[in-house]
């Protein structure tokens, strides 16, 4: 396929474009917005600052979803063995169902729940006379259909409502069957401004419930937890080839292709490896205070990324036949990588692009554009917090609002008989003096340009005027955003499911996220837009026959 | 297996579904509102609604799909969200300036009790709805009903748009439920064909089949107009093709503005059409032109050439109660034999019309209402059928099952063509005929052993 | 294996075809007199020919086709076939009384010298030939070309009815070639909605794709009336739509009528209907009409929405020369990569033609024409691809290889909706991506291990 | 499925339909057709004469075929190793490519080469200059790709014209490999009147080239030839099932799913069974008088046909063994059908049928309508001669017309080393005394019923006039027809190639064939020819609204 040349580069000044992006807005939404979009002027360490993770503003067409999305659908929807019972009317479980591109590999135990949608498919009377009988009953059902190791429940909007209390129903269950593990999430749609919120809610019961309810000890030599992977479109398992190639053993993943026992024994890795800051960061500070696990950030999207995460998980073991594996690896993968971005980036190099996913995916994916040369000119956080952009420096400076307060924050101590530091107090000194950083993430923003422009919680009036303003070559979304961006003639790339792409984590996923690209930004099909007859318009006496 | 922990023994359940034939009432509605031109559907409720819906939407017909939402927080769900259906017609007005804002309920603003009514009154008032514009709204608590229902909501409070004038129009309403842009566009076409001048509501084609043009209209050309949903109460009659979907519509315009009405089954399959085509032509006066007639004989003559391959084969029916009941009647008249029928809709008729349309059949009927796919998957293990026909989902049961599977209804997620090409009326009936044959053929291609492949079929 | 003395080396053949991908000239005479409203074809040679038209044109389109012979016998052969076929003129006008009968002739008589042109003019001298019919014929040797020269001389006969009365009459002549009568009654749609009066020739619309009624019309209502093929040499121009099929007949209205032509590429896919509509709108005069440009904008966003599957799949095709070229180019603006194409009818520029169209594919391209279906499938062999493009036969490679197959062509012997559903056009294009990408997809799922079993796609 | 009741019975005078049949026709035609349609008017067993194998009409639509057809697509068609190379213009060997349903298991040896279409694909320049050289090319590739056993050559058209020497090219072919026998087939398209013409000329050549190639003594106690089974939709598997069921060896078929070596072999059988008398009636007669091998009349259409079948090969064994067994499976096998045929009874009795096809099908299927409890009110053949009509006893009287006797009779002597008589004259004596009959066809009249209408070589006019006067419940004839016939509301099966249906001889195709016929007779299908529109036409007011 030939490339189609593209006049580049638009100009356009950071300052009019967000004053465009404005202007059409009542003043009171004008203003909020104004603090939500940044142009990066980063001088020197200083950050400018963003305001972020605050209400989306009604009326304003949003690509955020709600508490229950960030709950169900993102952290426990990746976990196979478990019976994952929605509390409410029909239509949650509807839509959080095999909708997200969690792959899951059944294991040798074949338990897997993924193909599979449960409700209580809620009925008005139960909004009137309550809702816990027929809770109790569904779970009744599914525990003798399937006799799960665990179910969980999950609140909808009207169950916090009408004040169904699940968790009381999950407890008298489990204590019922004692077999099986049920325990509940308040994760009621209205809660938070954002799925962020139903992390967290994940989080906090998945560390009560579950962390620590497997003792026995794990083989494996360099143990590890891989926090924040949800395994879209196979990258967990592209990451788990590599570990597995180095000699890393990964006790758990929160949570892609995870099972109930994984999360039960994650107490027992040497070291917490986070991928997605924003949904798990929280985590590995409870298991380091908890057990004393010590977290380090990662990123294995991009392939230079992917054998810096490595290098930095084998620095911290210290151990040389890990380091020798490591490197051989990294010698052994590369060479492929090498040579397929050489090709793209005959094809890519100039190029732009524009990422508005997540909470810390639109960060990750700067990194393999980068590696085709391809500049990212406006990003930002579906939704992120302020430490997702300007760094965690920044956490004890942030106010708490009205809307985070009621998200629980769980107070952990050490635990009695489980807490042990996983190295000396010389040797974590010995390797933060050689320069090493424990629990250190500074956020998009340093890594973005000056004068590039930094948008939080982006919405599809704003998008559209910054694809016309600034046309990017690629933009990258969710769904709900991907056609109104290509009837524009702009290519789009989802980053939540990957189009039914993928992996694009690890080497082989950059390999895989460098042709894609490559296909998309030089596509024929946006040269056809425009009919012979639009190009030429003029008529009748032109016409020449032969 | 995709489905391995599903047992083949049946046991009851009361409370859990499984594998739901069913969504929520909202999406219905968001769906219908964006077959009004230049609207803008709303959700009253907590984001994640308006996402979930838009999502689907959007993979079902690879369109763009516009709706904004009321964003409640913790603090609206126990104040109350009128300050933000307030706020949101501010903004939505300000920034999009849709000609209507088709407001629908959800779970939590029912259960908290929110009145519309009273919140249009109070924008009204506080002069938030700019002048020549409209708020419609209807009640769609997703704990009633489904996405049928909710659909047919959203369908009759675009009924009560109407104002008459007192003088008709010489119009014929017709209400074509939910069903494809592509299908409505092929009842205007048999409508315009019959020369029966008529308002179709609501109307997604040249909404949800648009072009790739370089241009991007949040509202664009296709839709029923406003101008037009006012004048329906002075047509001189009214169509509703599906009593779940378009009944309740039909009925009102009946009763409070006295439009008469008929409500036929949607004019899926040979004689579903028959009884369109046949409405049309008295109400209208007219003879049935030779074009229509022409495609009629030509879906008849296709029946008569593949019956072979049709008769006495097994089939699974998975959808919506309108949609299943026109295609039961259509694969019976077949010779097929649909026997296992299951839509996630309430509602006993549907078992009851279902049974009369089979009663002939040499096999005994598993149907039910309110059932779900796990159930649907159960009775094919018992009773095993060469063709499932239904939404996206069965791929699942399909595959296991190793059974020739058409994909028709919603969602559908990962094909193309149901945006473009009708299943309703005749051609719609010869295409239905081509995808079910194509999948029977297929396997017998497949299984035949290599002594009886065969060239010609 | 159903072909497995195919051995994967490839060795060149002089003498010997085998599994051919054309037939005889015949039959693509007898096909495109099916075209004239009224008209009996009829074949000078020995009655098995007939038969076998009649038959393979009958199991691809499921209904009549009627056409006469003059059964030679052994003395026929011997002493000149003018009498039987001065015998059928008088049995044909007695018995089935048409407007027109269309002679062609065969090896048989060609080889034993007969002359139609003298054989008719004695039939004329004895007033055979009733007032006001009449009768054609070409010469359609079977050891010359194949069906697709066939047509073309038939359809240059068609055009040599013209009959000028040097009044011009505002007439677009477009000559479609070999395509389905649901391909004739696009091109009529797209014309009619440009605004272009036409005569198009033949026109097997409404004769191979009729009703079943319980009447049999020998003689259906579709075809292109003598009246019409009298009036073409008063027509403004020609456009013809094909080289192989239509050239001809256009270049001799050109010639000897002085009506100007234009050949085109026959408008499948996405470039050729965008030349094809250019063409009609500047010849007319008019602007292209927005229905016609959404469907346009329709398919290239369907292109634009599935490019990811599309993208670089290797394809085989086999079929007609005109046909092949225009879906080359089709396959090549999806991004796909057509690899070895072969036609059974002779002529080097079809290769020069392929060879230019494909030049920028990042593939070797292996092309043929005078080449078969034997030849085709050991290519596949030797570089196997994602999909077979080709007529019925090619259903014996794509079940041995394992190869997703899309029935397009002719004869298609063991599917339905070719003579229903056009794939000319921006809408034929989007037939054929909703095709293509059904294949694709079923492969896709069927092959997908359980952990990337994907529900939407 | 519900029988749609018909209003039957139509009355017609026999004599009227064929004058409303002959209306139309010029004189001359007329003439010559009135001695093609015969009213049955069978007095005794004295039966009225047809004219019959008689030239096709020019201009008159006709069903037939010419003799390339009946050579290369009948007769050598089904046989699978051997390549068979049509010679001549491409066309008739594509026609000929699969478009009959002869059914073939390409057995242990793997040989088959019915899937594939060999042609010379003859050009202008090979007309003017001979095609002899590209002939001899094309033998030897197709030799030098397959080395297949045996390759037959077939004329078509202007191959005789041009006066290509195709034996001789055969003859030099055939010696130059020495392990492959190559033979030619001079059946030109324009010999003969109909597709008979083409069977005598492949019969002829298989007897002079094949037959009596091997010598090798084959296993099996009671061993038979099946003449004329060609193995459409799998009949010939079903025979061969009854006959291995029953102890009886089947020597070789001609020619369904057939090989050389069965061909070759035929002269080690010791009773000749023929199915269609038409097509190879005369190949018995020179297996008799070369190999003293004895023949008698079957079919095996039809369960009671069969059965009678069974018994009477096995009357000739005359071993009780045999007989027991033949018995024993009539009476396993018997059960089923007569269920299947009580059932579908109830919906075909009293309905009737008309068939037009082949040279002795029409009279074979007669036996399953028969069974179904339908009447025959027409029939007629398609290539039949009035032996086919009247019975054996008129062959003496057929006088030989022009266009036969170019059709080449062999003159065949006992062979002086193979002949051998069967059985000893008593043996052959005491047969006929019990009743026995050889070499003996008494043709379709006799078992057609008075008044009913014989025609021979139907044409679509005929066919036409023949159903809007009579109107059967079912017309059989072949694909050419099907369409033409049903748009008159009729169903239409097809009885050469079985509309893709069969097998539909012996007893499991008795029950495929009854089920076949009640599902076309008792179709809805036909009910819906009428629109509501048609049923009442009236208008506008009579609209009633809810």
């Amino acid at each position: 396929m030939a490339a189609i040349p593209k006049k580049k580069l638009v100009q356009w000044d950071p300052a009019e474009v967000k004053a465009e992006l404005l202007a059409k807005y009542p003043s009171k939404v004008a203003r909020k917005r104004a603090k939500q979009i940044m142009i990066n002027e980063a001088q020197g360490n200083e950050t400018p600052e963003i305001s972020a993770n605050v209400r989306t503003t009604p009326g304003i067409i949003t690509m955020r979803g709600c508490t229950y999305a960030g709950c169900k659908g993102v952290i426990m929807g990746p976990t196979r063995d478990i019976v994952n019972l929605v509390h409410g009317p029909i239509g949650c479980s509807f839509y959080a169902w095999l909708t997200r591109r969690n792959q899951t590999d059944a294991g040798p135990d074949g338990e897997n729940y993924m193909n599979y949608c449960f409700s209580t498919d809620m009925q008005d009377s139960d909004i009137i006379f309550g809702g816990e009988k027929k809770l109790t009953a569904a779970i009744q059902e599914a525990y003798d259909l399937f006799h799960p190791r665990s179910i969980a429940i999950f609140a909808t909007c009207p169950v916090g409502l009408i004040g169904d209390d699940i968790h009381t129903v999950a407890k008298r269950m489990k204590d019922k069957f004692g077999d099986c593990n049920v325990y509940a999430f308040s994760c009621e749609g209205y809660k938070g401004v954002s799925q962020s919120a139903g992390h967290h809610i994940a989080n906090n019961q998945v560390f009560k419930h579950i962390v620590g309810e497997n003792d026995a000890e794990k083989p494996g030599k360099y143990k590890i937890n891989l926090l924040g992977e949800y395994n879209i479109g196979g990258d967990g398992f592209e990451i788990d080839r590599i570990f597995k190639k180095c000699g890393i053993t990964c006790i758990s993943t929160f949570s892609g292709n995870s099972t109930y026992d994984q999360f039960a024994s994650a107490h027992k890795a040497d070291l917490n490896a986070v991928m997605c800051h924003r949904s798990i960061n929280y985590v590995a500070d409870m298991l380091e205070t908890k057990f004393g696990i010590p977290w380090i950030k990662v990123n294995f999207i991009g392939a230079d990324a992917t054998a810096k995460s490595l290098r930095k998980i084998a620095e911290y073991f210290g151990d040389k036949e890990l380091t020798d594996q490591v490197e051989a690896v990294i010698a052994e993968e590369m060479p492929e990588v090498l040579a397929a971005r050489t090709d793209v980036r005959t094809r890519t190099e100039g190029k732009t692009a524009m990422m508005f996913v997540g909470g810390s995916r639109a960060h990750h994916y700067k990194e393999l554009f980068n590696e085709m040369g391809m500049k990212t000119i406006s990003a930002g956080y579906e939704f992120g917090h302020r430490d997702d952009y300007e760094g965690r420096q920044v956490i004890p400076t942030l106010e708490v609002d009205a809307d985070s307060r009621n998200i629980e924050e769980i107070h952990v101590e050490p635990d009695e008989t489980r807490y042990q530091a996983r190295k000396t107090p010389a040797e974590f000194e010995a390797l933060e003096k050689a320069g090493y950083t424990f629990k250190q993430y500074d956020g998009l923003v340093p890594d973005m340009d000056q004068g590039t422009i930094i948008i939080d919680d982006l919405n599809q009036y704003e998008a559209e005027k910054l694809v016309e303003l600034m046309k990017p070559d690629i933009f990258c979304a969710g769904v709900k955003e991907k056609y109104s961006i290509q009837k524009l003639g702009v290519p789009m790339k989802q980053l939540h499911s990957y189009d039914s792409g993928g992996p694009y984590a690890g080497f082989k996923g950059a390999v895989n996220f460098y042709q894609e690209i490559d296909r998309l930004v030089n596509s024929r099909v946006w040269s056809y837009m425009q009919a012979p007859w639009q190009k030429n318009p003029e008529l009748s006496a032109s016409y020449v026959w032969e | 297996m995709l489905l391995r922990h599903t047992p083949k023994e049946i046991t009851e359940r009361s409370a859990l579904v499984i594998n739901p034939a069913k969504t929520c009432q909202p999406i219905g509605a968001m769906y219908a509102a964006l077959g009004i031109h230049g609207c803008l559907p709303h959700s009253h409720g907590s984001q994640g609604c308006c996402a979930y819906h838009r999502s689907a939407l959007t993979r079902h017909y690879k369109e763009p799909v516009s709706a904004a939402t009321s964003s409640f927080t913790e603090g609206a769900s126990v104040f109350g969200g009128q300050a933000n259906m307030l706020q949101a017609i501010d903004n939505i007005f300000a920034v999009y300036d849709p000609e209507v804002i088709a407001i629908h309920t959800t779970c939590l603003s029912e259960t908290i009790g929110d009145d519309l009514k009273q919140i249009k009154k109070k924008a009204d008032a506080e002069g938030k709805i700019p002048k020549g514009k409209e708020i419609i709204s209807c009640s769609t608590p997703s704990y009633v009903g489904s996405h049928v229902t909710g659909f047919s909501s959203m369908v009759t409070s675009m009924a009560k748009m109407a104002e008459p004038t007192g003088k008709k129009n010489g119009k014929l309403n017709i209400i074509p439920g939910w069903v494809e842009p592509a299908d409505m566009e092929e009842i205007k076409r048999l409508v315009g064909l019959a020369g029966v001048k008529t308002i179709l509501f609501p109307d997604t084609s040249g909404v949800l089949n648009g072009p790739l043009s370089g241009e991007y209209k949040m509202f664009p050309d296709g839709g029923t107009t406003v101008k037009e949903l006012k004048s329906t109460g002075d047509s001189i009659g009214t169509l509703a093709l599906g009593e779940w979907c378009s009944g309740e519509a039909a009925r009102w315009l009946d009763s409070k503005m006295k439009v008469p009405c008929r409500v036929l089954d949607m004019p899926f399959g040979l004689s579903a059409t028959d009884r369109f085509i046949d409405a049309l032509r008295m109400i209208a006066g007219v003879s049935v032109p030779d074009e229509i007639a022409l495609e009629r004989g030509q879906l008849v003559d296709m029946i008569s050439d593949m019956h072979q391959y049709f008769y006495h084969k097994k089939v699974a029916l998975v959808g919506d109660p309108d949609q299943l009941i026109a295609m039961t009647e259509f694969l019976v008249s077949l010779d097929m034999c649909p026997i296992h029928i299951v839509t996630g809709t309430p509602g006993k008729k549907f078992e009851a019309r279902i049974k009369e349309i089979t009663k002939d059949m040499p096999y005994e009927v598993n149907v039910r209402a309110k059932g779900d796919m796990f159930l649907l998957h159960q009775w094919i293990k018992n009773e095993p059928v060469d063709l499932i026909i239904g939404n996206t989902y069965c791929k699942y049961i399909a595959r296991d099952e190793d059974i020739p599977f058409v994909r028709w209804g919603f969602p559908i997620l990962d094909r193309q063509g149901h945006q473009y090409f009708p299943t309703v009326g005749y051609k719609g009936g010869l295409r239905l005929l081509e995808k079910i044959l194509g999948v029977l053929l297929d396997r017998l291609d497949r299984d035949a052993p290599e002594q009886s492949f065969e060239l010609v079929l």
